[in-house]
C-alpha cells in the first residue's frame, strides 16, 4: 500500500564533485516504524538525512513522501508537512532564550506566526507559553527557560535541539545522533521521551551508541561508503559479520 | 586655515551692545565639497567689513556664519536657526543652488532680505524669483552666454561641448550652445561626465577628433584640475583649443594644474588681472590680510558685503522694514572690483561685465589676462 | 515595555505641550527628529530585527519624498494623497529591490542595497525634467488636510507629524515582539535553522524589506510636507549611512533606540556645527567612544544604568552567593 | 605535571567553577566525569585559557599559568581536543593538520596521523567544513597530536565516532600514555573512561565531589552512580 | 581601431590603479574580516603626505613612495593596537562604526593640515611625459601603473596562497579562540595584517596622487570604489580583487566612451548584476 509508505527512496544518489557520497540507495519506511541508521564515519548517513529533509538536493533518484515526489521541495515546506529533523551539530538561535527558541516552533504549528498586532507575551498567547513551559518541565529544563542558548553547555543545547524537534509535530522525525555528548542520565531521559512519542510518529535515528540504537529500534539499516549493505531487525544486523567488521570493531564498549 | 569666525564675532558683539547691531546671516559651507568656496566668500566679506571697521551708518555689523554643508536639508535647518535663534536681519550666502532653492520659500515667507552671493541657478531670478531675493553674483546663463558669440568669432564654427553632469553644468552649457548656434556655429557633439569624475581619458579620446575647431568645457574645482591636466597629457593641448568658464582656470585651481592651462580662454565676471583701481586695491588688501591671492568667490563675498553696506547706508541704518531694504537695494549702483554693477529691477539679478581671459605662462607660472570685455550682460529672465 | 501604556501616553502629552514652552526653532528641530525617527525605526526593522544591514535605505526615503512632492505639485495638494503616493512609490520600489537583494546575505546584501540605492539616486539625479536634477524639487505646497485646512504654521505641522510618529511607534512596538516580529528575529539569529523549523525565510525577509521600505517612504513624504523640498542629497548613500548610524548608536533591535539615535545625531550635528567648524571630528570621536564603551548603543547605556541603580541588591547577591546556574538536578532527583 | 588548586571561573557574573582541585600526574590519564552542564568544559577551557575570568592556581610543570594567554599556555606544551571539534572549516583538511603543527619534539607527523585515520588522507584536499561529524572528530584529534604536546586535554573526543573508531582512538590513547604522554579526559561513557583512567574525578555544579583511583570506584559503583544521578 | 587600442590601455591602467588603491582594504577585510571604512582616509593621508614630501619638501617621488607607506603603516599599527583590538570581541558591525568614526576624525584633520583645495602631485620626472602610441599620446605614468600594479598583485598572491601565513590567518578568522589554543598569537597576526593593509593604502595614496589628486571628501569616493571592487571580486581574495579591478576599469572606461550618459550608474549596475547572478562575487568565498 502506498498509503503506509511514509517514505520511499528510489536509487537515491548524491555526488559532490567527483566524490560519490550516496549511491543508489533505495529504501521504504512504513508509517510508525522506528528505524535506526548506522555506518562508519563518513558513510553518508547525515547526507541521506539532508536529502530527506531537503537541505541537499539529490544528484539522482527520487524521494517520495506519502506517495508524493518531493525531490525539489524546499526544506521549510517539508517541515510544514511533518518531516522534522535535528542536527548533528547544534544549530539553534543562539542569541535567543530557550523559551523563545521553542516558541518559534510552537507558534508556527499553531498558525500564530503571521500575527503582528499583539506582542508575544504570556498574557496574549497563553496556550503557547503554557505548552513551552510544559515541554521544558518535562525535560527538567525549566530553570533555563530565560537563559540565552549560547550560555548553555553543549549537552543542554543538544537537549533543546530535541525539544524543538518534538515540539514540531513530526510525522517523520529524523534524529542525527541524539545522544552524542549526553551524559548517561540525559541519554536515558531522551530515550524514554522518544519512546513516549505517539506510535504513529515515524522515527529515523542515526546513533553511534549501539546499545541505545539496538535497544530502541525495530529495524536497523547500515550504510557503508554510500551504499546500503544491510537492512533488518536489530538482532539480524547485530550478528551480521560484515557489519561487525566495518562498524563495531572489537566492541571495547562493554555494557556498563 | 580659517581662523575662528565665531570668536571674532563674539568680540564685536560685546563691545557694541549699546549702539545697535545689524546681524548678517552667512549661510556658507565650511565642510563638504564646496568648503573652500565658502571659506573664500567669507574671507571676502570679512575683508570688506573690516575695512569699514565693522560699522556701517552707525550700526555695528556682525556676521553669523552657519555651515550648510552644501546639503539642502542642513541648509534649511541652519536657516531656521539663523532666523529663529540668532534673529538675523539680512541673509547672504549659499554656494549650492540646491540649498538656495530649498530655502527660497522660507525666506520668502519670512520676508527676509537675502543677497545671494554665489549660487547661479537661473531659476532663482526667473521662475523662483522672490521680492526678497537679490543676486549679486551671476546667473548660469550669463556665464555660458557670454562666450557664445565670442567663440564663434574667435575660435571657429564647429565645437565640442562638455560639462559636468549637474544642473549648473547643464545650464551653462545650454546658454553657451544657444548663443553659439545663434551666432552661426555648430555644436558637433556634447558629453556630460558625472560631477567629481576622476578619469577623463575616455572622454578625451572621444574629443580627440579632427573635425572640430575647439572644445567648450564647464568644469570647476577638482574636476577642472583633472580635466585640464589630462587634456594636456593626452595630447589634445596644442591640437584643439580649449575654452570654457572662468572656473576652468581660476586662481585657486591653476597652481595645481601646472603648465597645462596655458592657452585656455575663458569667460568670467571677475579676474585677478582686471586692472581697475578698485580691483588693484581689493587684491592688495586681500593679499595683505590673508597672504594668498583672492579667488572669484573672494570677490563675490567682497561685493555682497559692499552691497549690504550700501543698502544700510541708504536707509541710515534703519533696516527694520524688509520692503524698504529691498527697495533700497534695487537701485544700488556701485563700481566693485569686478567693474560697474547694478541690479535688474525686473529679475533681481546682477547686471555686470563679463571678461574673456586667456591663460599664458609668465615667469614659469601661468597667469590669466583679460583680452576682451562683454559689457553689461543682462539675464533675460526667462 | 510592559509599562509603556503608562509611560507612552505621558510622553505623548509632554510632547503635545512642548510648543508652548520651546521656541519655534526647537519645535522645528523636534519635528525633524520625529521624521528621521520614523526613518530610523523603519531601518531598524531590517537591521535590528531581521539582521539585514542595509546601506541603501535612503532610496525609499527618496522614493517616498519625490513621489509625494510630485503628487503635490502635479496632482493635488491634499496631504493624504501625497502621503499615499509616497507610500505607494516606496512600496513598489521595495518590492522590486527586495526581490533580488534579499537573496544576498551579510556584506553582499549591504552592497547590493547600496548599489540599488545609488541607481535610484542617479535616476533621480539625471531625470532633470521631472525631478529637477541636482537642484532638487522645490516649491511644494504646505500641508493641506483637505476641507480647506492648510497647515502653514510650523506648529500645526509639528502636531501632524507628532501624531503620525506616535501611531508608527505604537504599531512598531506591537510588531517588534509579536509572533511575526519574532520570526524576523529568529532569521537574524539563524536563518538556516528557521528554514528547518518550517519558515519560508525568503518570504519573511521580503516582507521585512517591504515593511521597512514602505515606512521609509512614509518618512520621506513627511519630510517633503515639512520642508517643502527634496533634493538628491537626501537620497545619496551618505544619507543611508547616517540613518544606519542613528540606528546603531541608538541601539539596534530596540524600540526606542532608533528614535534616540535620530535625536542624538540631529542635535549633535545642529549644535556642534554651529559652534565649531570641525564638528565631524567630534562626531567621529563620539562614535568611537560609543563603540568601545557602549557597544549596545544609547539604549544599552540606559539599561545598564537602570540595572545599576534599580537592582543593585540583586547584583550583589549574584556575586556573593555562588549558585551555579544549572540547578536542574533538584527536579531530576524528585522523579 | 598539571594541577589545579582551588580554581574559580566565571562567565560574566555567573560563577561556574567553585574551587576545583585536580591533578594530572606525568604519564597518567585523569578522567573527568560529570553530567551535562556541570563544568567539565569550563574546567578544560580554564586550563587552556579560553576562560579569562578566573582565580586560583593552575600549575603546569611547576609554573602557575593561570594568568597567561591561550597561545602562551599552548606553547608550553598543552594540546587540546575541544568539545564540538572546532576544526577550521575554511581550511583544507591538510591545512588544518599542518598549519599549527609543531615538529620540534618529534613524534607525530602527517604520515602517522594519516595512518591512524586513513579517512583523513582520502579527504586530504576537502574543505574541512564539508567533513562528516565523525571525520571532524578525527581531524580535531589529529590536529592536537600534530602539535606533539606534553599533555593532552580531551573534551569528549569520541563523540560522534563509530564504535570501531572509538576503539581505535582508545587504543591510541593507551599507547600515548604508555609513551609518557599525560592527559586529562572528559568522557560521558563511564565504561570507556574507566578502562583507561589512572584517576577519576567527578564534577558536580562546579565542584569536584569525588576523586579516587578507578579500581576503587569499580568496587563501589554506587557512589559514581549517585554523583552522576544514575538510578 | 586605434581608439580601441587607446581605450584598452586606458582600461588597463585605470584597472590597475584601482587594484593598487583597493588591495589594502581587500587584505584587511578578506583576511581579518574587518571592514576598514577608514581605508579611504589612509589612502588620502598617503596622498597628502606624498604631496608634502614631494611638492613641499622636494623629496624625489620614489623616496616618498618608500617613506609614506611606512608612516601609514606605523599609524595603522597604533590604531590597531589601541582602538581596534578591544572591538574584535564585539563583532563586525562595531568595527565598521569605529572605522567610520575614524574616517570622520581624519576628514577634519586633513582639512586643518592641508586645507580644502585640491592638491596634485607631479609624477616622477622620468615618467612625466607622453608616449606616442598608435597616433595618440598616452601619459607614460599610466603605463607605469600597469607594471607597478602587476608587481603588487604577484607579491600579494604569493603571500596569500603560497605561505603558511595565509592559512594561519584564515584559521584565525574562522575561530580565533581555537587558533590561540593551538599556540598562535592571533593578536599579533591581526596586527600584522592590519599594518600590511595600511601600508598598501599608503602605497596607493602616493601612486594615485598624480592622477587623482587629493582633496577633502575624496576619501569617501575612494572608499565606495574600494567597496565595489571588493564585492565584485568576492570579498578578499587577491585574484578576485585583481579581476574585479580590471573589470571595473574596463567597464568604466568603455561605458564612458560608448554610453557616457550611464557612467554615473555603470559601476553600481555592474556590481548589482554580479551580485544577482553570483551572490558570492566573482571569485566567491563565504564570509
Ligand atoms: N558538501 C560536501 N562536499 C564534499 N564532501 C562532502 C560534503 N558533505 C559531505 N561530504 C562528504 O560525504 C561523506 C559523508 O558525509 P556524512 O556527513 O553524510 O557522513 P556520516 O555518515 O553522517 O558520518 P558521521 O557518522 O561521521 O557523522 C563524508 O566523507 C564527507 O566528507
Ligand atoms: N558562555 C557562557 N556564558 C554563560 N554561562 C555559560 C557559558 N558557557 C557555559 N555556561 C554555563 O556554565 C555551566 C557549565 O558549562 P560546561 O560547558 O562547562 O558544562 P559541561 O560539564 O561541559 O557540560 P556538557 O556535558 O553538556 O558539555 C553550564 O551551566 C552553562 O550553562
Ligand atoms: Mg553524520
Ligand atoms: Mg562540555
Amino acid at each position: 500500500m502506498e498509503k503506509d509508505k511514509i517514505l520511499s527512496l528510489k536509487g537515491l544518489s548524491k555526488h559532490f564533485g567527483g566524490i560519490k557520497v550516496i549511491e543508489h540507495v533505495s529504501l521504504d519506511v512504513t508509517a510508525g516504524e522506528r528505524v535506526g541508521l548506522i555506518g562508519p564515519n563518513g558513510a553518508g548517513k547525515s547526507t541521506l538525512f539532508n536529502m530527506i529533509a531537503g537541505d541537499l538536493e539529490p544528484s539522482g533518484g527520487t524521494i517520495h513522501y506519502y506517495g508524493d515526489r518531493i525531490n525539489s521541495m524546499p526544506n521549510y515546506k517539508r517541515t510544514q508537512k511533518g518531516i522534522v529533523r535535528t542536527f548533528q551539530k547544534n544549530n539553534l538561535m543562539m542569541g535567543l532564550t530557550v523559551r523563545e527558541n521553542i516558541l518559534l516552533v510552537l507558534q508556527r504549528i499553531n498558525q500564530k506566526h503571521t500575527q503582528w498586532w499583539k506582542q508575544a507575551t504570556p498574557g496574549n498567547y497563553q496556550l503557547l507559553f503554557e505548552h513551552a513551559g510544559s515541554l521544558l518541565h518535562e525535560w527538567g529544563l525549566e530553570e533555563y527557560s530565560q537563559t540565552k542558548v549560547k550560555d548553555l553547555s553543549y549537552g543542554v543545547q543538544r537537549q533543546i535541539e530535541m525539544i524543538m524537534a518534538i515540539a514540531g509535530n513530526p510525522k517523520l522525525l529524523l534524529l542525527d545522533e541524539p545522544t552524542a555528548g549526553m551524559s548517561q542520565v540525559e541519554t536515558d531521559q531522551i530515550i524514554s521521551l522518544i519512546n513516549k512519542l505517539p506510535v504513529e510518529v515515524t522515527i529515523m535515528m542515526i546513533e553511534h551508541d549501539v546499545d541505545v540504537l539496538f535497544g530502541n529500534t525495530d529495524r536497523v539499516i547500515v550504510l557503508h561508503a554510500g551504499t546500503l549493505i544491510a537492512d533488518g531487525s536489530p538482532e539480524q544486523v547485530r550478528e551480521n559479520p560484515e557489519v561487525k567488521e566495518i562498524y563495531m570493531g572489537k566492541e571495547v564498549i562493554a555494557n556498563a | 586655515i580659517n581662523t575662528t569666525t565665531k570668536e571674532k564675532d563674539k568680540d564685536t558683539k560685546t563691545n557694541t551692545e549699546e549702539k545697535g547691531t545689524i546681524k548678517i546671516g552667512a549661510l556658507l559651507p565650511t565642510s563638504g565639497v564646496y568648503a573652500s568656496l565658502g571659506e573664500n566668500l567669507l574671507n571676502g566679506m570679512k575683508l570688506y567689513f573690516e575695512q569699514q571697521n565693522w560699522e556701517v551708518a552707525g550700526k555695528k555689523i556682525e556676521i553669523v556664519q552657519e555651515d550648510d554643508e552644501s546639503d539642502p536639508q542642513v541648509g534649511l535647518r541652519k536657516l531656521r536657526k539663523l532666523t529663529d535663534q540668532d534673529q538675523i536681519n539680512i541673509l547672504t550666502g549659499t554656494v549650492s543652488t540646491a540649498v538656495a532653492y530649498a530655502i527660497r520659500d522660507e525666506v520668502d515667507k519670512r520676508k527676509l532680505p537675502y543677497i545671494n552671493s554665489h549660487a547661479g541657478g537661473n531659476d532663482l531670478t526667473r521662475a523662483k524669483r522672490s521680492d526678497y531675493i537679490w543676486r549679486s553674483s551671476f546667473s548660469s546663463w550669463q556665464i555660458g552666454h557670454s562666450m557664445g558669440e565670442w567663440a564663434y568669432k574667435n575660435i571657429g564654427k564647429k565645437i565640442y561641448v562638455t560639462a559636468a553632469d549637474y544642473a549648473f553644468g547643464h545650464e551653462v552649457a545650454e546658454a553657451f550652445k544657444a548663443a553659439y548656434t545663434a551666432a552661426g556655429g555648430k555644436v558637433v557633439e556634447e558629453v556630460y561626465p558625472p560631477l567629481g569624475n576622476n578619469d577623463y581619458s575616455s572622454y578625451l579620446a572621444k574629443m580627440n577628433r579632427d573635425d572640430i575647431d575647439g572644445i567648450y568645457a564647464f568644469y570647476a574645482g577638482s574636476d577642472a584640475v583633472r580635466f585640464v591636466q589630462q587634456y594636456n597629457q593626452y595630447g589634445l593641448k596644442g591640437k584643439i583649443p580649449l575654452i570654457g568658464s572662468g572656473w576652468l582656470t581660476a586662481e585657486d585651481v591653476r597652481p595645481q594644474q601646472g603648465m597645462s592651462p596655458d592657452g585656455i580662454t575663458a569667460s568670467i565676471f571677475w579676474d585677478y588681472s582686471i586692472s581697475t583701481p578698485e580691483n588693484k586695491a581689493f587684491i592688495k588688501a586681500y593679499e595683505k590680510k590673508y597672504n594668498s591671492r583672492p579667488s572669484i568667490e573672494s570677490a563675490e563675498g567682497y561685493d555682497a558685503a559692499m552691497i549690504i553696506a550700501e543698502t544700510i547706508k541708504k536707509l541710515n541704518g534703519d533696516i527694520s522694514d524688509s520692503a524698504k531694504v529691498v527697495d533700497a537695494m534695487s537701485s544700488i549702483k556701485i563700481t566693485s572690483p569686478r567693474g560697474p554693477i547694478s541690479f535688474d529691477k525686473e529679475t533681481h539679478n546682477v547686471i555686470q561685465n563679463l571678461y574673456i581671459v586667456k591663460t599664458s605662462v609668465v615667469n614659469g607660472k601661468t597667469e590669466n589676462k583679460v583680452i576682451d570685455t562683454i559689457e553689461q550682460v543682462v539675464d533675460p529672465g526667462k | 515595555m510592559r509599562n509603556l501604556p503608562v509611560k507612552g501616553p505621558l510622553l505623548f502629552l509632554i510632547m503635545v505641550f512642548v510648543p508652548f514652552f520651546l521656541s519655534i526653532f526647537y519645535v522645528n528641530l523636534l519635528t525633524e527628529i520625529f521624521i528621521l525617527g520614523v526613518f530610523a525605526l523603519s531601518l531598524n526593522i531590517l537591521v535590528g530585527q531581521t539582521g539585514m544591514v542595509s546601506l541603501g535605505h535612503a532610496a525609499f526615503f527618496g522614493a517616498g519624498a519625490y513621489a509625494a512632492g510630485l503628487a503635490a505639485i502635479h496632482v493635488s495638494t491634499n496631504t493624504f494623497l501625497s502621503i499615499a503616493a509616497g507610500l505607494l512609490a516606496a512600496f513598489l520600489l521595495a518590492v522590486i529591490i527586495g526581490l533580488f537583494s534579499t537573496k544576498a546575505n551579510g556584506f553582499y546584501f549591504l552592497m547590493l542595497t547600496l548599489a540599488c540605492s545609488q541607481i535610484v539616486y542617479s535616476i533621480i539625479y539625471q531625470w532633470r525634467t521631472v525631478t529637477g536634477g541636482s537642484n532638487g524639487l522645490t516649491g511644494i505646497a504646505p500641508i493641506d488636510l483637505g476641507a480647506n485646512i492648510v497647515l502653514s504654521n510650523q506648529v500645526w505641522v509639528y502636531y501632524f507629524i507628532l501624531v503620525v510618529f506616535t501611531i508608527v511607534l505604537f504599531l512598531i512596538n506591537r510588531f517588534l515582539h509579536s509572533p511575526l516580529g519574532s520570526v524576523l528575529i529568529g532569521i537574524r539569529e539563524n536563518e538556516e535553522r528557521m528554514k528547518s523549523i518550517g519558515y519560508n525565510t525568503a518570504l519573511y525577509k521580503n516582507i521585512s524589506f517591504i515593511i521597512a521600505g514602505t515606512l521609509g517612504g512614509l518618512s520621506g513624504s513627511l519630510y517633503v510636507i515639512f520642508n517643502g523640498f527634496i533634493s538628491p542629497a537626501e537620497v545619496y548613500w551618505t544619507a543611508s549611512g547616517s540613518v544606519l548610524i542613528m540606528v546603531l548608536i541608538g541601539g539596534a533591535g530596540t524600540l526606542w533606540g532608533p528614535v534616540i539615535g535620530a535625536a542624538f545625531i540631529v542635535i549633535l550635528e545642529t549644535l556642534i556645527s554651529s559652534y565649531m567648524e570641525n564638528w565631524m571630528m567630534i562626531i567621529g570621536a563620539v562614535f568611537i567612544i560609543f563603540v568601545i564603551f557602549a557597544p549596545d548603543g544609547m539604549v544599552g547605556i540606559f539599561n545598564a544604568l537602570k540595572k545599576f541603580f534599580v537592582q543593585p541588591k540583586k547584583l550583589e547577591v549574584d556575586a556573593d552567593e555562588p549558585i551555579i546556574k544549572p540547578i536542574k538536578q533538584e527536579t531530576k532527583m524528585d522523579g | 605535571m598539571l594541577s589545579l588548586k582551588d580554581v574559580h571561573s566565571y562567565y560574566g557574573a555567573s560563577h561556574i567553577l567553585q574551587g576545583v582541585n585536580l591533578e594530572v600526574k606525568k604519564g597518567s590519564a585523569a578522567v573527568l566525569l560529570g553530567r551535562n552542564g556541570m563544568g567539565k568544559t569550563t574546567a578544560i577551557h580554564s586550563i587552556i585559557g579560553f576562560v579569562t575570568k578566573k582565580e586560583g592556581e593552575i600549575s603546569f610543570e611547576g609554573e602557575n599559568v593561570i594568568n597567561l594567554k591561550s597561545h602562551q599556555i599552548a606553547r608550553k606544551g598543552i594540546g587540546i581536543v575541544p568539545q564540538g571539534r572546532r576544526i577550521f572549516t575554511n581550511l583544507s583538511v591538510k591545512e588544518n593538520l599542518t598549519v599549527f603543527a609543531n615538529q620540534e619534539q618529534g613524534g607525530w607527523d602527517l604520515e602517522k596521523v594519516y595512518k591512524l585515520f586513513p579517512r583523513l588522507k582520502e579527504r586530504e584536499k576537502s574543505h574541512a567544513g564539508n567533513l562528516s561529524g565523525g571525520e571532524q572528530s578525527m581531524l580535531s584529534i589529529g590536529r592536537a597530536l600534530m602539535r606533539n604536546p606534553k599533555i593532552l586535554l580531551l573534551d569528549e573526543p569520541t563523540e560522534g565516532l563509530s564504535p570501531l573508531m572509538v576503539g581505535e582512538v582508545m587504543e591510541v590513547i593507551v599507547k600515548l600514555k604508555e609513551a609518557g604522554m599525560s592527559m586529562l579526559l572528559v568522557e560521558q561513557n563511564i565504561a570507556t573512561a574507566l578502562s583507561i583512567a589512572d584517576d577519576v574525578y567527578i564534577i558536580n555544579k562546579g565542584r569536584i565531589v569525588y576523586h579516587d583511583r578507578p579500581e576503587e570506584l569499580k568496587k563501589n559503583m554506587d557512589i559514581a552512580y549517585h554523583h552522576l544521578a544514575i538510578s | 581601431m586605434s581608439t580601441l587600442l587607446l581605450q584598452l590601455i586606458n582600461g588597463f591602467s585605470y584597472g590597475f590603479l584601482l587594484f593598487i588603491i583597493t588591495c589594502g582594504i581587500t587584505i584587511v577585510f578578506g583576511i581579518l574580516g574587518v571592514l576598514n571604512l577608514a581605508h579611504g582616509s589612509f589612502y588620502l593621508l598617503g596622498s597628502y603626505l606624498g604631496y608634502s614630501l614631494i611638492m613641499k619638501a622636494g623629496l624625489p617621488f620614489w623616496a616618498a613612495l618608500a617613506a609614506v607607506p611606512l608612516i601609514i603603516a606605523v599609524l595603522g599599527y597604533m590604531l590597531e593596537t589601541i582602538i581596534l583590538r578591544p572591538t574584535y570581541k564585539l563583532g563586525h558591525l562595531s568595527q565598521v562604526l569605529l572605522t567610520f568614526g575614524l574616517a570622520y576624525i581624519f576628514h577634519d584633520l586633513f582639512a586643518i593640515l592641508w586645507g580644502k583645495n585640491m592638491l596634485v602631485v607631479d609624477p616622477p620626472p622620468a615618467l612625466n611625459m607622453s608616449i606616442q602610441l598608435a597616433g595618440y599620446s598616452v601619459p607614460a605614468y599610466r603605463i607605469a601603473l600597469i607594471v607597478i600594479g602587476l608587481a603588487i598583485a604577484i607579491f600579494l598572491w604569493f603571500f596569500q596562497e603560497k605561505t603558511k601565513w595565509g592559512a594561519v590567518i584564515r584559521a584565525g578568522l574562522s575561530d580565533k579562540e581555537m587558533a590561540a589554543g593551538l599556540g598562535v598569537n592571533i593578536h599579533l597576526v591581526f596586527t600584522f595584517v592590519f599594518v600590511l593593509g595600511s601600508l598598501f593604502a599608503g602605497v596607493g595614496g602616493v601612486i594615485g596622487s598624480p592622477i587623482l589628486g587629493a582633496f577633502p571628501g575624496m576619501e569617501f569616493q575612494i572608499l565606495i570604489l574600494s567597496l565595489v571592487v571588493l564585492v565584485v571580486g568576492g570579498l578578499g581574495s587577491v585574484s578576485g580583487t585583481l579581476i574585479a579591478s580590471l573589470l571595473v576599469g574596463f567597464v568604466e572606461t568603455f561605458s564612458r566612451y560608448l554610453v557616457p550618459e550611464l557612467s554615473l550608474i555603470i559601476t553600481f549596475a555592474l556590481m548589482a548584476v554580479v551580485l544577482v547572478v553570483r551572490p558570492q562575487g566573482l571569485i566567491g568565498r563565504r564570509v
